[in-house]
């Protein structure tokens, strides 16, 4: 009997798009709690959840809307309305790769791994192409504060303006701190960063 | 070129110890060998192996990667168009010990090695040929790319 | 070996949007040169050979080689039975993958524990593992074998439907899913291509090539190892070895690369 | 028991081309296993090939030899149906001879 509802299920969710609530129970059973990864993590936020469910196929607009304003709505600009830190810290965050994996140590702090999607100092040639190239940043876009504050909302929740986009919500969801961001400001804004030579 | 000044410098106690190889037999036992692998830099390594500090050459075929994608394994193939080639040393500047390997070649086999070796970082390798009128060495320059999703 | 890397590198010609460009299709080239460099020399091969000693060798508390073992082409017969995984096994009746037949087999023929199994589903250095050695003689036994998957079966369909799912499924602090690096062309991260796994020839060109020789940990590992360390990457909890996502997804990426002939096992980064 | 190595001979007019896979953990002594203890150094210090009783080719090796190190070489003076020996010495002492047929 539980195979024939399996089956059926199966049948029911051949469509990406409803599969997304009734799977949540079985990844559950599929996967285990390892250091700091625990089952939660498996859990969905609202966008997560919208994100999964549109998935491969376009969003409607009211769907994006509605993914946009819930994200607008988190972000905190700096407590000092500094928005600039320093960019030879900034560089170490957007190297590392480290951070928030099962094998990582909670206590040292994460990376951005920028250049894992992102091209920024031209001296690193290893970098990846998800993203767009961000070299001459500052020097391409100057630093007036309109230009500050989208950046630093793109750094703190990529789903603001781009829903399910595939760059994490690095400041909504915790991955790095206030000063981590500011300091990859730095890296993109400082006209003495490697990224604008 | 960077290779004779900076890794090869001829210090007066370098000089004489690679005068006092002169009078040893050609080659040290193995096992004296042995110390020279815990060497941290190229000179050191070569003054444990009793060698003076080669030259340059173009004679030297030398084939690594420009870029490595990973440096678990670095594949290299040397081969020596010098006459009476006997050894071949392979060493990795900046591993934390210098010297990966040394080749010897009986009469009747070529001065030709191919391997792979790990890598640390960024680092020139180079390749040394110990023949009866003197070493010779030539150098690649292999950078060692970060990869993946998660560092 | 050749055509493995060169198919890899497809594409990234596409690249030439800006001068720097230049430099990421110069760092592809030398790439080009590291992996050629490696020729058919793959260390994979030790595997194999150990694995074959395996599978003849009568081991386990039963004293059972696995000559009795059904892949799914009937007792004994391993060549071309990893191009034809996942499927139904009416024994066990559940869809199992290569590892989860391998467990299935050596527990029920050769008495084997299960959990000592799982133990060293993974080996590290001196700790070798079983499972991996026989999974490289196995996979090797397909070369060249076209990956077939009927899905008759409806559990198989199932099984589809669940891997689709679990690629699609967004989740954990970073918003990952196996799709956000692998639904695209020509995507890399630092320099490693990403494999588009949602059209056959992306799918063919990943799926054919595992199990690998892994050369960063100088281990082979299987497809599951495969997807478990996507995972880790992606920041989610551990994926269970031959649990139903593991075995899913293999299958969803299997049916996206049907029709590919396996050349595994290969040598990656 | 260390596992046998992987040996390829084959002539190429009268040189005998010697690729081989050698099973080893290579281990240098600075890498930590995933409990972050150091894994203690490991690996192959020498390994010689002889051919009819002769010695054709010697190699030392420090821990930075890739993990199951591949290795090859050439040499002269064999014929095709002639064996040659490779045998290895790791730091632990242990060792392993394997044969091959020249091709």
């Amino acid at each position: 009997m539980r195979r024939l509802a399996l089956v059926l299920w199966g049948l029911l969710n051949a469509l990406p798009a409803q599969a997304a609530e009734p799977v949540n129970e079985r990844l559950r059973d599929s996967f285990e709690a390892k250091n700091q990864a625990t089952l939660e993590r498996l859990e969905q936020d609202e966008t997560q959840q919208l994100c999964t469910r549109y998935a491969p196929t376009d969003l409607p607009a009211e769907v994006a809307r509605r993914i946009q304003s819930l994200n607008q709505s988190t972000i905190k600009p700096p407590a000092d309305g500094q928005y600039l830190g320093d960019f030879t810290r900034g560089e170490a965050i957007a190297q590392r790769g480290t951070g928030w994996q099962s094998s990582d140590d909670p206590a040292k702090p994460a990376g951005g791994n920028c250049y894992a999607c992102h091209q920024l100092a031209a001296a690193e040639v290893a970098y990846g192409n998800l993203g767009p190239s961000l070299y001459h940043y500052g020097k391409l876009r100057g630093a007036s504060a309109e230009v500050l504050a989208a950046t630093w909302g793109k750094l703190y929740n990529s789903n603001a303006t781009e829903p399910c986009s595939r760059m994490p919500r690095f400041g909504h969801r915790g991955i790095l701190d206030e000063q981590q961001l500011k300091d990859l400001m730095a890296l993109l804004f400082d006209p003495a960063s490697p990224v604008n030579q | 070129m960077p290779l004779s000044r900076r890794n090869f410098m001829v210090t007066a106690v370098q000089a004489s110890v690679s005068m006092l190889t002169l009078l040893a037999p050609r080659w040290v036992l193995a096992a004296d060998r042995r110390p020279a692998f815990d060497a941290t830099a190229i000179d050191a390594a070569l003054q444990a192996l009793g060698l003076p500090p080669p030259q340059d050459t173009a004679e030297i075929l030398f084939k690594a990667p420009e870029i490595a994608e990973n440096g678990a394994a670095v594949p290299v193939e040397v081969e020596s168009r010098l006459p009476n080639t006997r050894a071949m040393l392979l060493l990795v500047e900046k591993n934390p010990h210098v010297l990966s390997a040394r080749f010897e070649f009986p009469a009747g086999t070529e001065p030709f090695f191919a391997t792979r070796v790990k890598m640390a970082e960024t680092s020139r390798i180079h390749a040394i040929a110990l023949t009866d009128s003197g070493n010779f060495y030539t150098t690649r320059l292999v950078k060692v790319t970060l990869g993946g999703c998660g560092g | 070996m050749k055509p493995l890397f060169a198919k890899r590198l497809r594409g990234l010609g596409a690249l030439l949007l800006g001068s720097f460009a230049l430099t990421a299709a110069a760092s592809d080239d030398a790439l080009r040169e590291y992996r050629e460099m490696f020729g058919d020399d793959n260390p994979a091969a030790l595997w194999e050979a150990r694995g074959e000693q395996l599978w003849q060798t009568a081991r386990g508390p039963q004293h059972a080689s696995l000559a009795a073992c059904d892949l799914g082409l009937g007792p004994g017969v391993v060549k071309g039975a990893y191009a034809q995984l996942p499927r139904w096994f009416a024994d066990t009746a559940r869809v199992e993958d290569l590892e989860s037949r391998l467990l299935t087999c050596m527990t029920e023929l050769q008495g084997f524990p299960r959990d000592a199994l799982l133990t060293t589903r993974f080996g590290d250095g001196e700790r070798k593992s079983d499972l991996e050695a026989l999974a490289a003689y196995v996979v090797g036994a397909s070369r060249g074998a076209e990956i077939r998957l009927p899905l008759q079966h409806p559990a198989e369909q199932a099984a589809w439907a669940l891997g689709q799912a679990a690629f699609y499924y967004r989740a954990g602090p970073h918003d990952f899913s196996c799709a956000t690096c692998h639904a695209q062309a020509d995507k890399r991260i630092r320099l490693q291509t990403l494999p588009q796994l949602t059209t056959a020839e992306g799918a063919r060109e990943a799926y054919t090539h595992w199990p690998a020789y892994r050369i960063s940990q100088g281990e082979l590992r299987t497809f599951e190892w495969r997807l478990q360390d996507c995972y880790r990457q992606q920041r989610f909890p551990q994926l269970k070895f031959a649990s139903e996502v593991a075995v899913g997804l293999s299958l969803f990426l299997a049916k996206t690369a049907e029709g590919g002939a396996m050349a595994a096992p290969a040598i990656r980064r | 028991m260390p596992d046998p190595m992987l040996i390829r001979a084959v002539l190429k007019g009268e040189t005998v081309e010697v690729k081989a896979l050698i099973a080893h953990v290579m281990e240098t002594g600075q890498r930590k296993d995933a409990d972050g203890k150091l894994v203690p150094a490991h690996y192959i210090e020498t390994l010689t090939a002889t051919c009819g009783g002769r010695q054709v080719f010697r190699a030392e090796w420090g821990a930075s030899i890739a993990r199951n190190p591949y290795l090859s070489f050439r040499f002269k003076g064999a014929q095709a149906g002639d064996k040659i020996t490779l045998t290895w010495t790791d730091t632990a002492g242990a060792s392993r001879s394997d044969e091959a047929t020249i091709r």
